[in-house]
Protein backbone atom coordinates (compact mmCIF):
# COMPACT_ATOMS: atom_id res chain seq x y z
CA UNK A 1 0.00 0.00 0.00
CA UNK A 2 0.97 3.74 -0.38
CA UNK A 3 2.24 4.10 3.39
CA UNK A 4 3.67 1.34 3.84
CA UNK A 5 5.42 2.01 0.59
CA UNK A 6 6.49 5.75 1.68
CA UNK A 7 7.83 4.23 4.98
CA UNK A 8 9.80 1.65 3.83
CA UNK A 9 11.57 4.61 0.77
CA UNK A 10 12.44 6.50 4.16
CA UNK A 11 14.00 3.78 5.68
CA UNK A 12 15.48 2.41 2.34
CA UNK A 13 14.42 -1.07 2.04
CA UNK A 14 11.34 -1.58 0.02
CA UNK A 15 9.61 -4.88 -0.84
CA UNK A 16 11.59 -6.82 -3.33
CA UNK A 17 9.88 -8.69 -6.00
CA UNK A 18 11.41 -11.98 -6.92
CA UNK A 19 10.33 -14.83 -9.71
CA UNK A 20 10.64 -18.65 -8.48
CA UNK A 21 11.01 -19.90 -12.32
CA UNK A 22 12.17 -23.19 -14.03
CA UNK A 23 10.47 -26.35 -15.32
CA UNK A 24 7.42 -27.78 -14.22
CA UNK A 25 8.13 -29.99 -11.15
CA UNK A 26 11.43 -28.47 -10.25
CA UNK A 27 10.68 -27.81 -6.88
CA UNK A 28 9.10 -24.14 -6.95
CA UNK A 29 6.35 -24.33 -5.15
CA UNK A 30 8.14 -26.51 -2.40
CA UNK A 31 10.66 -24.02 -2.31
CA UNK A 32 8.56 -20.73 -1.97
CA UNK A 33 6.73 -22.51 1.04
CA UNK A 34 10.07 -23.88 2.55
CA UNK A 35 11.21 -20.08 2.56
CA UNK A 36 7.86 -18.65 3.70
CA UNK A 37 6.90 -21.24 6.23
CA UNK A 38 9.97 -23.08 6.99
CA UNK A 39 8.10 -26.81 6.27
CA UNK A 40 7.69 -28.68 3.02
CA UNK A 41 4.38 -28.81 1.68
CA UNK A 42 2.29 -31.25 -0.04
CA UNK A 43 2.47 -29.82 -3.63
CA UNK A 44 0.35 -30.15 -6.56
CA UNK A 45 1.24 -29.13 -10.08
CA UNK A 46 0.61 -24.88 -10.66
CA UNK A 47 -1.66 -24.02 -12.82
CA UNK A 48 -1.31 -20.54 -12.23
CA UNK A 49 0.77 -19.22 -9.55
CA UNK A 50 1.40 -18.58 -6.05
CA UNK A 51 2.37 -14.94 -4.81
CA UNK A 52 3.64 -14.99 -0.97
CA UNK A 53 5.34 -12.29 0.89
CA UNK A 54 8.45 -13.72 2.52
CA UNK A 55 10.46 -11.68 5.28
CA UNK A 56 14.13 -12.34 4.88
CA UNK A 57 16.80 -10.50 6.99
CA UNK A 58 14.53 -7.28 7.77
CA UNK A 59 14.09 -7.11 3.61
CA UNK A 60 10.99 -8.00 2.40
CA UNK A 61 10.33 -9.88 -0.53
CA UNK A 62 7.22 -10.29 -3.07
CA UNK A 63 7.70 -13.83 -3.92
CA UNK A 64 5.95 -15.30 -7.02
CA UNK A 65 6.07 -18.48 -7.52
CA UNK A 66 4.68 -19.33 -11.45
CA UNK A 67 3.68 -22.90 -12.86
CA UNK A 68 6.48 -24.45 -15.02
CA UNK A 69 3.96 -26.62 -17.53
CA UNK A 70 4.47 -26.55 -20.85
CA UNK A 71 1.71 -24.83 -22.44
CA UNK A 72 1.41 -21.92 -19.38
CA UNK A 73 5.57 -21.22 -19.77
CA UNK A 74 5.05 -18.48 -22.69
CA UNK A 75 2.63 -16.31 -19.59
CA UNK A 76 6.09 -15.98 -17.58
CA UNK A 77 6.85 -12.68 -19.19
CA UNK A 78 3.77 -11.13 -18.75
CA UNK A 79 4.96 -11.36 -15.08
CA UNK A 80 8.85 -9.73 -15.49
CA UNK A 81 8.15 -5.97 -14.94
CA UNK A 82 9.73 -4.46 -11.80
CA UNK A 83 11.63 -8.09 -11.12
CA UNK A 84 14.49 -7.32 -8.44
CA UNK A 85 15.94 -11.55 -9.07
CA UNK A 86 14.78 -14.39 -10.64
CA UNK A 87 15.17 -18.13 -8.79
CA UNK A 88 15.56 -20.30 -11.67
CA UNK A 89 14.97 -23.69 -10.31
CA UNK A 90 16.18 -26.84 -12.15
CA UNK A 91 15.95 -30.64 -11.26
CA UNK A 92 18.90 -31.86 -10.99
CA UNK A 93 18.33 -35.34 -12.12
CA UNK A 94 16.07 -34.02 -15.00
CA UNK A 95 19.04 -34.57 -17.27
CA UNK A 96 16.40 -35.14 -20.61
CA UNK A 97 15.34 -31.84 -19.85
CA UNK A 98 18.44 -29.57 -18.83
CA UNK A 99 18.53 -28.32 -23.18
CA UNK A 100 14.98 -27.13 -22.14
CA UNK A 101 15.80 -25.73 -19.38
CA UNK A 102 18.49 -23.51 -20.70
CA UNK A 103 16.52 -22.91 -23.65
CA UNK A 104 14.05 -21.17 -21.52
CA UNK A 105 16.54 -19.70 -19.29
CA UNK A 106 18.01 -17.90 -21.96
CA UNK A 107 15.21 -16.85 -23.55
CA UNK A 108 13.89 -15.31 -20.36
CA UNK A 109 17.07 -13.43 -19.43
CA UNK A 110 17.25 -11.72 -22.88
CA UNK A 111 13.74 -9.74 -21.95
CA UNK A 112 14.73 -6.02 -21.70
CA UNK A 113 12.26 -5.97 -18.67
CA UNK A 114 14.80 -7.99 -16.97
CA UNK A 115 17.96 -6.90 -17.42
CA UNK A 116 18.68 -5.71 -14.59
CA UNK A 117 17.44 -8.70 -12.30
CA UNK A 118 19.18 -10.63 -10.43
CA UNK A 119 20.13 -14.53 -11.47
CA UNK A 120 20.12 -17.13 -8.55
CA UNK A 121 20.24 -20.86 -10.04
CA UNK A 122 19.02 -23.61 -7.58
CA UNK A 123 20.05 -27.20 -8.56
CA UNK A 124 17.51 -28.49 -7.03
CA UNK A 125 17.08 -32.17 -5.47
CA UNK A 126 20.82 -32.60 -4.45
CA UNK A 127 19.18 -35.60 -1.71
CA UNK A 128 18.85 -37.59 -5.40
CA UNK A 129 21.80 -39.80 -5.97
CA UNK A 130 21.89 -39.44 -9.70
CA UNK A 131 21.81 -35.39 -9.05
CA UNK A 132 23.78 -32.96 -11.61
CA UNK A 133 26.66 -31.59 -10.21
CA UNK A 134 26.39 -27.42 -9.82
CA UNK A 135 29.52 -27.26 -11.87
CA UNK A 136 27.66 -29.54 -14.79
CA UNK A 137 24.59 -27.78 -14.66
CA UNK A 138 26.15 -24.63 -14.95
CA UNK A 139 27.90 -25.38 -18.20
CA UNK A 140 24.99 -27.49 -19.41
CA UNK A 141 23.15 -23.95 -18.56
CA UNK A 142 25.49 -21.48 -20.34
CA UNK A 143 25.56 -19.82 -17.41
CA UNK A 144 29.75 -19.35 -17.46
CA UNK A 145 29.02 -17.05 -20.99
CA UNK A 146 26.45 -14.85 -19.45
CA UNK A 147 27.47 -11.38 -19.65
CA UNK A 148 26.74 -8.16 -17.86
CA UNK A 149 24.49 -10.56 -15.11
CA UNK A 150 25.04 -10.92 -11.54
CA UNK A 151 24.20 -14.42 -10.85
CA UNK A 152 25.40 -17.50 -8.90
CA UNK A 153 24.26 -21.39 -8.51
CA UNK A 154 23.45 -23.18 -5.12
CA UNK A 155 23.14 -26.78 -4.58
CA UNK A 156 19.61 -27.14 -2.88
CA UNK A 157 17.35 -29.53 -1.53
CA UNK A 158 14.02 -27.86 -0.79
CA UNK A 159 12.71 -31.10 0.99
CA UNK A 160 15.77 -32.10 3.19
CA UNK A 161 15.80 -27.80 3.00
CA UNK A 162 19.37 -27.89 2.82
CA UNK A 163 21.04 -25.32 0.57
CA UNK A 164 18.46 -22.45 0.89
CA UNK A 165 19.39 -20.20 3.42
CA UNK A 166 23.14 -19.94 1.72
CA UNK A 167 21.48 -18.82 -1.59
CA UNK A 168 19.07 -16.40 -0.17
CA UNK A 169 21.78 -15.15 2.28
CA UNK A 170 23.61 -14.47 -1.24
CA UNK A 171 20.85 -12.88 -2.62
CA UNK A 172 19.92 -10.42 0.13
CA UNK A 173 23.74 -8.86 -0.22
CA UNK A 174 23.50 -9.26 -3.58
CA UNK A 175 20.18 -7.42 -3.75
CA UNK A 176 21.61 -4.52 -1.39
CA UNK A 177 25.03 -4.33 -2.74
CA UNK A 178 23.28 -3.33 -5.98
CA UNK A 179 21.17 -0.49 -4.49
CA UNK B 1 -28.64 -24.48 -25.98
CA UNK B 2 -26.02 -25.90 -27.12
CA UNK B 3 -22.84 -26.46 -24.01
CA UNK B 4 -19.45 -26.98 -24.56
CA UNK B 5 -17.31 -28.80 -21.65
CA UNK B 6 -14.83 -26.99 -20.15
CA UNK B 7 -12.33 -29.92 -21.95
CA UNK B 8 -13.34 -28.91 -24.94
CA UNK B 9 -13.89 -24.89 -24.96
CA UNK B 10 -10.07 -24.60 -24.88
CA UNK B 11 -7.64 -27.41 -26.75
CA UNK B 12 -5.40 -27.22 -23.89
CA UNK B 13 -7.28 -27.51 -20.46
CA UNK B 14 -3.85 -26.41 -18.48
CA UNK B 15 -4.62 -22.99 -20.18
CA UNK B 16 -8.09 -23.16 -19.51
CA UNK B 17 -7.61 -23.61 -15.91
CA UNK B 18 -4.89 -21.30 -15.95
CA UNK B 19 -6.94 -18.35 -17.61
CA UNK B 20 -9.74 -18.90 -14.84
CA UNK B 21 -7.08 -18.57 -12.26
CA UNK B 22 -5.87 -15.37 -13.38
CA UNK B 23 -9.17 -14.03 -14.09
CA UNK B 24 -10.21 -14.62 -10.69
CA UNK B 25 -7.46 -12.77 -9.45
CA UNK B 26 -8.43 -9.87 -11.10
CA UNK B 27 -12.00 -9.71 -10.80
CA UNK B 28 -11.31 -10.02 -7.17
CA UNK B 29 -9.09 -7.01 -7.46
CA UNK B 30 -5.63 -8.60 -6.85
CA UNK B 31 -2.24 -7.51 -8.05
CA UNK B 32 -4.53 -6.29 -11.27
CA UNK B 33 -1.98 -4.63 -13.43
CA UNK B 34 -0.24 -7.67 -13.63
CA UNK B 35 -3.23 -10.06 -14.35
CA UNK B 36 -4.56 -7.56 -17.21
CA UNK B 37 -1.01 -8.87 -18.89
CA UNK B 38 -2.03 -12.15 -18.44
CA UNK B 39 -5.28 -12.50 -19.96
CA UNK B 40 -4.70 -9.61 -22.67
CA UNK B 41 -1.95 -12.05 -23.42
CA UNK B 42 -3.77 -15.13 -23.19
CA UNK B 43 -6.64 -14.09 -24.81
CA UNK B 44 -4.55 -12.39 -27.58
CA UNK B 45 -6.14 -9.12 -27.00
CA UNK B 46 -5.21 -6.83 -30.26
CA UNK B 47 -2.58 -4.07 -29.33
CA UNK B 48 -4.76 -1.09 -29.19
CA UNK B 49 -7.31 -2.70 -26.79
CA UNK B 50 -4.76 -3.89 -24.68
CA UNK B 51 -3.15 -0.89 -24.40
CA UNK B 52 -6.47 0.72 -22.83
CA UNK B 53 -6.38 -1.93 -20.53
CA UNK B 54 -3.34 -0.90 -19.53
CA UNK B 55 -3.45 2.29 -19.31
CA UNK B 56 -6.87 2.14 -17.11
CA UNK B 57 -4.52 0.09 -14.88
CA UNK B 58 -2.26 2.71 -14.73
CA UNK B 59 -4.71 5.48 -13.62
CA UNK B 60 -6.22 2.66 -10.85
CA UNK B 61 -6.33 4.26 -7.24
CA UNK B 62 -3.67 2.52 -4.98
CA UNK B 63 -6.28 1.59 -2.34
CA UNK B 64 -8.52 -0.44 -4.88
CA UNK B 65 -5.65 -3.64 -4.92
CA UNK B 66 -4.88 -4.58 -1.13
CA UNK B 67 -1.90 -6.76 -1.98
CA UNK B 68 -0.33 -3.91 -4.29
CA UNK B 69 3.23 -3.45 -3.56
CA UNK B 70 5.77 -1.62 -5.01
CA UNK B 71 4.55 -1.69 -8.69
CA UNK C 1 7.37 -21.95 -26.72
CA UNK C 2 3.92 -23.29 -28.06
CA UNK C 3 1.26 -21.13 -29.43
CA UNK C 4 -2.07 -21.48 -30.26
CA UNK C 5 -3.59 -20.12 -32.59
CA UNK C 6 -6.76 -17.97 -31.82
CA UNK C 7 -8.99 -20.33 -33.45
CA UNK C 8 -8.10 -23.60 -31.74
CA UNK C 9 -8.05 -21.89 -28.61
CA UNK C 10 -12.14 -22.25 -28.23
CA UNK C 11 -13.83 -25.08 -30.00
CA UNK C 12 -16.72 -22.57 -31.67
CA UNK C 13 -14.69 -19.19 -32.30
CA UNK C 14 -17.72 -17.13 -31.86
CA UNK C 15 -17.64 -17.77 -28.23
CA UNK C 16 -14.27 -16.83 -28.05
CA UNK C 17 -14.57 -13.46 -29.66
CA UNK C 18 -18.11 -13.24 -27.36
CA UNK C 19 -15.95 -13.67 -24.44
CA UNK C 20 -12.59 -11.08 -25.22
CA UNK C 21 -15.46 -8.38 -26.05
CA UNK C 22 -17.38 -8.96 -22.95
CA UNK C 23 -14.21 -8.94 -21.02
CA UNK C 24 -13.07 -5.71 -23.00
CA UNK C 25 -15.92 -4.23 -21.78
CA UNK C 26 -15.32 -5.35 -17.92
CA UNK C 27 -11.88 -4.63 -17.75
CA UNK C 28 -12.47 -0.68 -19.09
CA UNK C 29 -15.41 -1.02 -16.00
CA UNK C 30 -18.08 -0.74 -17.86
CA UNK C 31 -21.49 -2.66 -17.08
CA UNK C 32 -18.93 -4.84 -14.48
CA UNK C 33 -21.73 -6.49 -13.02
CA UNK C 34 -23.78 -7.78 -15.90
CA UNK C 35 -20.10 -8.81 -17.48
CA UNK C 36 -19.09 -10.19 -14.66
CA UNK C 37 -22.13 -12.62 -14.78
CA UNK C 38 -21.55 -13.04 -18.43
CA UNK C 39 -17.57 -13.86 -17.77
CA UNK C 40 -18.25 -16.35 -15.12
CA UNK C 41 -21.02 -18.31 -16.99
CA UNK C 42 -18.73 -18.38 -20.21
CA UNK C 43 -15.89 -19.78 -18.40
CA UNK C 44 -17.75 -22.07 -15.91
CA UNK C 45 -16.73 -20.45 -12.69
CA UNK C 46 -17.12 -22.84 -10.04
CA UNK C 47 -19.87 -21.66 -7.88
CA UNK C 48 -18.17 -20.58 -4.92
CA UNK C 49 -15.94 -18.14 -7.52
CA UNK C 50 -18.91 -16.87 -8.81
CA UNK C 51 -20.80 -15.42 -5.67
CA UNK C 52 -17.43 -13.92 -4.17
CA UNK C 53 -16.56 -12.11 -7.76
CA UNK C 54 -20.23 -10.96 -7.82
CA UNK C 55 -20.62 -9.97 -4.24
CA UNK C 56 -17.44 -7.91 -5.00
CA UNK C 57 -19.24 -5.52 -7.80
CA UNK C 58 -22.26 -4.89 -5.70
CA UNK C 59 -19.74 -3.57 -2.97
CA UNK C 60 -18.22 -1.65 -6.34
CA UNK C 61 -18.04 2.12 -5.76
CA UNK C 62 -20.73 3.61 -8.24
CA UNK C 63 -18.51 6.21 -10.17
CA UNK C 64 -16.41 3.32 -10.86
CA UNK C 65 -19.11 2.22 -13.82
CA UNK C 66 -19.30 5.29 -15.94
CA UNK C 67 -22.36 3.92 -18.16
CA UNK C 68 -24.66 2.78 -14.76
CA UNK C 69 -27.77 3.08 -14.49
CA UNK C 70 -30.68 1.96 -12.27
CA UNK C 71 -28.96 -1.66 -11.32
CA UNK D 1 -24.69 7.99 -11.90
CA UNK D 2 -25.59 8.51 -8.29
CA UNK D 3 -27.53 11.95 -8.67
CA UNK D 4 -29.29 10.81 -11.72
CA UNK D 5 -31.05 8.60 -10.35
CA UNK D 6 -32.26 10.14 -7.35
CA UNK D 7 -33.12 12.87 -10.08
CA UNK D 8 -35.24 10.69 -11.56
CA UNK D 9 -36.76 9.30 -9.01
CA UNK D 10 -37.73 12.10 -7.34
CA UNK D 11 -39.64 12.83 -10.73
CA UNK D 12 -40.63 9.42 -11.38
CA UNK D 13 -39.02 8.75 -14.46
CA UNK D 14 -36.63 6.32 -13.82
CA UNK D 15 -34.54 4.82 -16.82
CA UNK D 16 -36.12 1.77 -17.91
CA UNK D 17 -33.65 -1.47 -19.27
CA UNK D 18 -34.91 -3.08 -22.46
CA UNK D 19 -33.47 -6.37 -24.08
CA UNK D 20 -33.59 -7.06 -27.90
CA UNK D 21 -33.44 -10.71 -28.27
CA UNK D 22 -34.22 -13.00 -31.34
CA UNK D 23 -32.28 -15.22 -33.23
CA UNK D 24 -29.39 -14.17 -35.60
CA UNK D 25 -30.63 -12.07 -38.41
CA UNK D 26 -33.74 -10.93 -37.27
CA UNK D 27 -32.73 -7.48 -37.46
CA UNK D 28 -32.17 -6.45 -33.59
CA UNK D 29 -29.09 -4.62 -34.25
CA UNK D 30 -31.17 -3.22 -37.71
CA UNK D 31 -33.87 -2.20 -34.85
CA UNK D 32 -31.43 -0.58 -32.32
CA UNK D 33 -29.65 2.39 -34.12
CA UNK D 34 -33.31 2.76 -36.04
CA UNK D 35 -34.67 3.60 -32.58
CA UNK D 36 -31.94 5.45 -31.71
CA UNK D 37 -30.83 7.38 -34.91
CA UNK D 38 -33.74 7.18 -36.99
CA UNK D 39 -31.72 5.69 -39.58
CA UNK D 40 -30.63 2.41 -41.35
CA UNK D 41 -26.77 1.62 -40.46
CA UNK D 42 -25.38 -1.76 -41.82
CA UNK D 43 -24.57 -4.03 -39.76
CA UNK D 44 -22.44 -7.13 -39.09
CA UNK D 45 -23.88 -10.06 -37.22
CA UNK D 46 -23.30 -8.86 -33.83
CA UNK D 47 -20.99 -11.20 -31.56
CA UNK D 48 -21.51 -9.59 -27.69
CA UNK D 49 -23.92 -7.00 -27.24
CA UNK D 50 -24.47 -3.25 -28.34
CA UNK D 51 -25.93 -0.82 -25.77
CA UNK D 52 -27.57 2.20 -26.03
CA UNK D 53 -29.26 5.05 -24.70
CA UNK D 54 -32.41 5.67 -26.44
CA UNK D 55 -34.72 8.38 -25.35
CA UNK D 56 -38.34 8.19 -26.67
CA UNK D 57 -41.39 9.94 -25.26
CA UNK D 58 -39.56 11.93 -22.59
CA UNK D 59 -38.66 7.97 -20.90
CA UNK D 60 -35.13 7.02 -20.82
CA UNK D 61 -34.65 3.76 -22.19
CA UNK D 62 -30.96 1.60 -21.65
CA UNK D 63 -31.38 -0.56 -24.54
CA UNK D 64 -29.49 -3.30 -25.37
CA UNK D 65 -29.07 -5.68 -28.21
CA UNK D 66 -27.70 -9.28 -27.61
CA UNK D 67 -26.36 -11.33 -30.39
CA UNK D 68 -28.23 -14.41 -31.37
CA UNK D 69 -26.37 -16.49 -32.85
CA UNK D 70 -26.87 -20.14 -31.42
CA UNK D 71 -23.60 -20.41 -29.40
CA UNK D 72 -23.99 -17.13 -27.34
CA UNK D 73 -28.01 -17.57 -26.98
CA UNK D 74 -27.02 -19.26 -23.89
CA UNK D 75 -25.77 -16.03 -22.53
CA UNK D 76 -28.65 -13.68 -22.91
CA UNK D 77 -29.91 -14.88 -19.48
CA UNK D 78 -26.54 -13.13 -17.97
CA UNK D 79 -28.40 -9.98 -18.69
CA UNK D 80 -32.08 -10.53 -17.32
CA UNK D 81 -31.67 -8.66 -14.08
CA UNK D 82 -33.84 -5.27 -13.94
CA UNK D 83 -35.21 -6.17 -17.21
CA UNK D 84 -38.54 -3.84 -17.99
CA UNK D 85 -39.37 -5.28 -21.13
CA UNK D 86 -37.78 -7.52 -23.94
CA UNK D 87 -38.45 -6.44 -27.72
CA UNK D 88 -38.31 -9.90 -29.47
CA UNK D 89 -37.66 -9.84 -32.76
CA UNK D 90 -38.57 -12.41 -35.47
CA UNK D 91 -37.62 -12.63 -38.77
CA UNK D 92 -41.43 -13.23 -40.60
CA UNK D 93 -39.78 -14.81 -44.08
CA UNK D 94 -37.56 -17.55 -41.76
CA UNK D 95 -40.42 -19.83 -41.86
CA UNK D 96 -37.53 -22.83 -40.90
CA UNK D 97 -36.43 -21.32 -37.58
CA UNK D 98 -39.91 -20.48 -35.94
CA UNK D 99 -39.94 -23.52 -34.32
CA UNK D 100 -36.51 -22.26 -32.75
CA UNK D 101 -37.71 -18.82 -32.03
CA UNK D 102 -40.30 -20.01 -30.34
CA UNK D 103 -38.72 -22.51 -27.98
CA UNK D 104 -35.71 -19.43 -26.80
CA UNK D 105 -38.62 -17.31 -26.38
CA UNK D 106 -40.41 -19.89 -23.81
CA UNK D 107 -37.29 -20.56 -22.38
CA UNK D 108 -36.60 -16.59 -21.66
CA UNK D 109 -40.52 -16.33 -20.25
CA UNK D 110 -39.77 -19.47 -17.97
CA UNK D 111 -36.74 -17.09 -15.99
CA UNK D 112 -37.65 -16.18 -12.63
CA UNK D 113 -35.88 -12.41 -13.36
CA UNK D 114 -37.78 -11.85 -16.37
CA UNK D 115 -41.26 -12.27 -14.34
CA UNK D 116 -42.42 -8.81 -15.03
CA UNK D 117 -41.01 -8.02 -18.31
CA UNK D 118 -43.51 -6.63 -20.41
CA UNK D 119 -43.13 -8.56 -23.76
CA UNK D 120 -43.12 -6.84 -27.27
CA UNK D 121 -42.80 -9.05 -30.18
CA UNK D 122 -41.30 -7.82 -33.77
CA UNK D 123 -42.88 -9.36 -36.76
CA UNK D 124 -39.99 -7.60 -38.51
CA UNK D 125 -39.43 -8.13 -42.46
CA UNK D 126 -42.77 -7.31 -43.19
CA UNK D 127 -41.63 -5.62 -46.74
CA UNK D 128 -40.39 -8.93 -47.99
CA UNK D 129 -43.37 -10.75 -49.78
CA UNK D 130 -43.11 -14.43 -48.40
CA UNK D 131 -43.72 -12.53 -44.47
CA UNK D 132 -45.65 -14.69 -42.13
CA UNK D 133 -48.69 -11.97 -40.74
CA UNK D 134 -49.11 -11.25 -37.02
CA UNK D 135 -51.47 -13.56 -36.42
CA UNK D 136 -49.43 -16.57 -38.02
CA UNK D 137 -47.03 -15.72 -36.28
CA UNK D 138 -48.22 -15.00 -32.77
CA UNK D 139 -49.78 -18.35 -33.04
CA UNK D 140 -46.42 -20.09 -34.23
CA UNK D 141 -44.83 -18.82 -31.02
CA UNK D 142 -47.68 -19.82 -29.03
CA UNK D 143 -48.34 -15.85 -27.76
CA UNK D 144 -51.99 -16.53 -27.17
CA UNK D 145 -51.34 -19.17 -24.31
CA UNK D 146 -48.67 -16.94 -22.33
CA UNK D 147 -50.17 -16.57 -18.74
CA UNK D 148 -49.62 -13.72 -16.22
CA UNK D 149 -47.58 -11.63 -19.13
CA UNK D 150 -48.27 -8.24 -20.38
CA UNK D 151 -47.72 -8.67 -24.16
CA UNK D 152 -48.06 -7.40 -27.60
CA UNK D 153 -47.20 -7.89 -31.37
CA UNK D 154 -46.66 -5.55 -33.99
CA UNK D 155 -46.02 -5.79 -37.66
CA UNK D 156 -42.43 -4.29 -38.35
CA UNK D 157 -40.00 -3.17 -41.75
CA UNK D 158 -37.12 -1.89 -39.59
CA UNK D 159 -35.12 -1.33 -43.06
CA UNK D 160 -38.30 0.95 -44.33
CA UNK D 161 -38.43 2.05 -40.86
CA UNK D 162 -42.78 1.14 -40.76
CA UNK D 163 -44.31 -0.09 -37.30
CA UNK D 164 -41.87 0.73 -34.89
CA UNK D 165 -43.44 3.99 -33.92
CA UNK D 166 -46.76 2.44 -32.94
CA UNK D 167 -44.73 -0.43 -31.33
CA UNK D 168 -42.91 1.67 -29.00
CA UNK D 169 -46.16 3.96 -28.17
CA UNK D 170 -47.68 0.77 -27.07
CA UNK D 171 -44.40 -0.08 -25.23
CA UNK D 172 -44.63 3.15 -23.41
CA UNK D 173 -47.79 2.84 -22.31
CA UNK D 174 -47.56 0.02 -20.89
CA UNK D 175 -44.75 0.84 -19.33
CA UNK D 176 -46.24 3.29 -17.60
CA UNK D 177 -49.96 2.00 -16.69
CA UNK D 178 -47.25 -1.26 -15.00
CA UNK D 179 -45.55 1.70 -12.49
N1 LIG E 1 13.73 -35.47 -3.79
C1 LIG E 1 13.35 -34.21 -3.88
N2 LIG E 1 12.11 -33.93 -4.29
C2 LIG E 1 11.74 -32.62 -4.37
C3 LIG E 1 12.62 -31.57 -4.04
N3 LIG E 1 11.96 -30.40 -4.22
C4 LIG E 1 10.73 -30.70 -4.67
N4 LIG E 1 10.59 -32.04 -4.76
C5 LIG E 1 9.41 -32.78 -5.21
O1 LIG E 1 9.20 -32.54 -6.58
C6 LIG E 1 7.80 -32.55 -6.89
C7 LIG E 1 7.43 -31.28 -7.61
O2 LIG E 1 7.60 -30.18 -6.73
P1 LIG E 1 6.82 -28.81 -6.92
O3 LIG E 1 7.33 -27.85 -5.90
O4 LIG E 1 5.36 -29.03 -6.96
O5 LIG E 1 7.29 -28.43 -8.38
P2 LIG E 1 7.01 -27.07 -9.20
O6 LIG E 1 8.32 -26.61 -9.72
O7 LIG E 1 6.25 -26.12 -8.37
O8 LIG E 1 6.13 -27.60 -10.44
P3 LIG E 1 5.00 -26.80 -11.31
O9 LIG E 1 4.08 -26.17 -10.30
O10 LIG E 1 4.32 -27.83 -12.14
O11 LIG E 1 5.71 -25.81 -12.15
C8 LIG E 1 7.09 -32.72 -5.56
O12 LIG E 1 6.76 -34.06 -5.39
C9 LIG E 1 8.12 -32.29 -4.55
O13 LIG E 1 7.97 -32.89 -3.28
C10 LIG E 1 13.92 -31.92 -3.59
O14 LIG E 1 14.76 -31.08 -3.28
N5 LIG E 1 14.22 -33.24 -3.55
N1 LIG F 1 -35.79 -6.83 -45.83
C1 LIG F 1 -35.49 -6.54 -44.57
N2 LIG F 1 -34.26 -6.77 -44.11
C2 LIG F 1 -33.98 -6.45 -42.82
C3 LIG F 1 -34.94 -5.90 -41.96
N3 LIG F 1 -34.38 -5.71 -40.74
C4 LIG F 1 -33.11 -6.12 -40.86
N4 LIG F 1 -32.85 -6.57 -42.10
C5 LIG F 1 -31.60 -7.10 -42.61
O1 LIG F 1 -31.32 -8.34 -42.00
C6 LIG F 1 -29.93 -8.53 -41.84
C7 LIG F 1 -29.60 -8.85 -40.39
O2 LIG F 1 -29.90 -7.73 -39.59
P1 LIG F 1 -29.19 -7.46 -38.18
O3 LIG F 1 -29.85 -6.25 -37.59
O4 LIG F 1 -27.73 -7.45 -38.30
O5 LIG F 1 -29.63 -8.80 -37.42
P2 LIG F 1 -29.40 -9.18 -35.86
O6 LIG F 1 -30.71 -9.65 -35.33
O7 LIG F 1 -28.75 -8.06 -35.14
O8 LIG F 1 -28.41 -10.45 -35.98
P3 LIG F 1 -27.29 -10.96 -34.91
O9 LIG F 1 -26.48 -9.77 -34.52
O10 LIG F 1 -26.48 -12.00 -35.62
O11 LIG F 1 -28.03 -11.56 -33.76
C8 LIG F 1 -29.28 -7.26 -42.33
O12 LIG F 1 -28.85 -7.45 -43.65
C9 LIG F 1 -30.40 -6.25 -42.26
O13 LIG F 1 -30.27 -5.19 -43.19
C10 LIG F 1 -36.25 -5.66 -42.50
O14 LIG F 1 -37.16 -5.20 -41.82
N5 LIG F 1 -36.48 -6.01 -43.79
MG1 LIG G 1 4.38 -25.32 -8.54
MG1 LIG H 1 -26.94 -7.83 -34.24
Amino acid sequence: GFFSTIFSSLFGTREMRILILGLDGAGKTTILYRLQVGEVVTTIPTIGFNVETVTYKNLKFQVWDLGGQTSIRPYWRCYYSNTDAVIYVVDSCDRDRIGTSKSELVAMLEEEELKKAILVVFANKQDMEQAMTPTEMANALGLPALKDRKWQIFKTSATKGTGLDEAMEWLVEALKSRQ
Amino acid sequence: NLHHTDVSLFEEPTEFEYLRKVLFEYMMGRETKTMAKVITTVLKFPADQTQKILEREDARPVFASPRSGIF
